[in-house]
């Protein structure tokens, strides 16, 4: 169990440093992609430490909807936020 | 120093910060839209804190079943909930009077808006 | 056990938050800042559910990734020209 | 500099206050109040399983029908500065992934907003979440496409729809049981089904249409007056 959240924490870290010192605005949007990802992962080994079924709904809301906020930033830049 | 009392206090802790940070924000930055940005952090603060006002440690999420005896207070959440959807209204209606300004003023610099000054 | 882990989650959650809003406010350019802004609010989603507020953290996560991201850029198109 | 300065020690004077005020705490072991009766009772009293939807339907409901009248105040305000005040410009349009993406996922995003408004008093939920992702399905496909809305008319008519039938529900239970949003004037059934808790399910279903008609009408006045000029 230490194992898995050092091995999460490791990347969230990796991928945050990305994002606060990412030399572009693309660079970030990765960066947050790859956060939201790993959150999911860690929600869901949440949901499987407290033992309840329920909380998964929250890792699937995250799953469905973290690409859109990507999604905005890629249309920003293409330009079609305007 | 157990793990309940840095489980319980770090939570309150990022909540104060954010505040704190967002009212710096708002005090300093000379953008408009960075000051909503930092009204959005500060929001978020004291939704965290509201939030850690109705929580116990070692307790589980107010969804009553079989297995759950004992869980935590839920009226804050029902608070928070509300909360957050009208902070996105207006934030909405931040992002809108700003452009606005920006507009009227030629400028996003607070500085140059003169119909603000007071 | 599994409270000093969760323990170590909230600070280093905490932690990570602190540092991204003090960055949003000083980055240079404001698509930056608002791409940062959303990971705070990831963030916070994380520690509404780990205080046992799942509906909270289901509330926080789509307004958060998707709506306030959205109408933050939309307002910085709106507005064009320097920073 | 002497703005950055001051507004530094303004936070560092409050930051002080702060911590002194919280400084003597311990972790606390049990609830206090009304929160403690509402863990107590709350199933037997309103057969909804998740708390906090029934703190926010059934025992908070009046504040609820508050906050709503906010939220409908300030979405009422971003699309009337917008249609008084068009700001113009022309959006480029989106590439073909984006398009054909935006084509598909929104039909599964508002089966699963619909999921957990009604499923609000079982699992995680109710009406506020599940609105805003509904909202978030409209968001997709004004982001997949260059098009100006057109249905800004129906968006008001399910608004002004369901702020009515969230009052009237509340007024059943007026006439009925003599109690303002009383959710028991049908009977409750056995908690932790889905047809169980009263009228639960249909006040979360009034507050989901009227969250995500709210945000939608928001992103359709942005896009619309993006359209013009």
């Amino acid at each position: 169990m230490i194992i898995l959240f050092v091995l999460i924490g490791g990347g969230l870290f990796l991928a945050f440093l990305r994002l606060i010192l990412g030399a572009k605005a693309a660079d970030r949007a990765v960066a947050l992609d790859t956060t939201t990802l790993i959150t999911t992962v860690f929600l869901v080994l949440v949901a499987f430490l407290q033992g309840r079924s329920m909380l998964l709904d929250v890792a699937l809301v995250y799953s469905v909807l973290s690409f859109l906020g990507v999604l905005a930033v890629a249309r920003y830049i293409d330009g079609g936020l305007r | 120093m157990s793990a309940e009392y840095l489980f319980y206090w770090s939570m309150a802790a990022t909540g104060l910060g954010l505040v704190l940070i967002g009212l710096w924000g708002v005090l300093t930055r000379k953008h408009i839209l960075r000051i909503a940005l930092a009204f959005t952090l500060a929001d978020t603060g004291v939704n965290l804190i509201l939030v850690w006002s109705g929580f116990l440690p070692n307790r589980a999420a107010p969804i009553i079943d079989s297995s759950v005896t004992t869980v935590v207070d839920p009226l804050p959440q029902a608070l928070v909930l509300t909360s957050i959807v009208i902070g996105v209204a207006v934030a909405a209606l931040f992002v809108v009077v700003g452009v606005l300004a920006s507009r009227k003023s030629g400028s996003a610099d607070i500085r140059h808006m003169k119909e603000l000054r007071w | 056990m599994n409270m000093s882990l969760f323990a170590a989650a909230s600070i280093g959650t905490g932690i990570m938050m602190i540092v991204a809003a003090v960055a949003a406010l000083i980055v240079k350019k404001l698509i930056s800042a608002i791409i940062i802004v959303g990971f705070v609010s990831l963030s916070a989603s994380l520690l509404f559910l780990l205080m046992d507020a799942p509906d909270v953290a289901i509330t926080e996560a789509s307004i958060g990734a998707a709506i306030s991201t959205v109408i933050f850029l939309w307002g910085r198109g709106k507005i064009g020209g320097e920073q | 500099m002497i703005r950055t300065i001051v507004g530094l020690a303004i936070v560092l004077v409050l930051a002080a206050i702060l911590i002194t005020v919280v400084d003597d705490y311990t972790v606390p072991s049990a609830l206090s109040g009304v929160g403690e009766l509402y863990t107590q009772t709350g199933v037997e009293d309103t057969g909804s399983v998740n708390l906090v939807t029934a703190v926010v339907v059934a025992y908070r409901g009046l504040d609820t029908l508050g906050e709503v009248v906010v939220l409908f105040s300030a979405s009422t305000a971003v699309v009337l500065i917008l249609t008084l005040i068009p700001i113009g410009a022309n959006p480029t349009p989106p590439s073909s992934i984006v398009a054909f993406t935006a084509g598909i996922l929104p039909g599964a995003i508002i089966l699963f907003g619909i999921y957990i408004i009604t499923h609000g008093h079982l699992s995680p939920g109710g009406g506020f979440p599940g609105g805003a992702v509904v909202a978030s399905a409209f968001l997709l496909v004004m982001l997949g496409s260059n098009t100006i809305p057109d249905k800004s008319k129906f968006l008001s008519s399910i608004e002004s729809l369901a702020g009515l039938t969230f009052g009237l529900l509340g007024f059943w239970g007026m006439f009925t049981l003599g109690q303002f949003l009383n959710n028991l004037v049908i009977p409750a059934g056995s908690p932790g089904r889905i047809i169980s808790a009263g009228i639960i399910p249909l006040i979360s279903l009034a507050i989901g249409a009227k969250v995500a008609s709210e945000l939608s009408g928001i992103f359709s006045s942005y896009r619309k007056a993006g359209g013009e000029e």
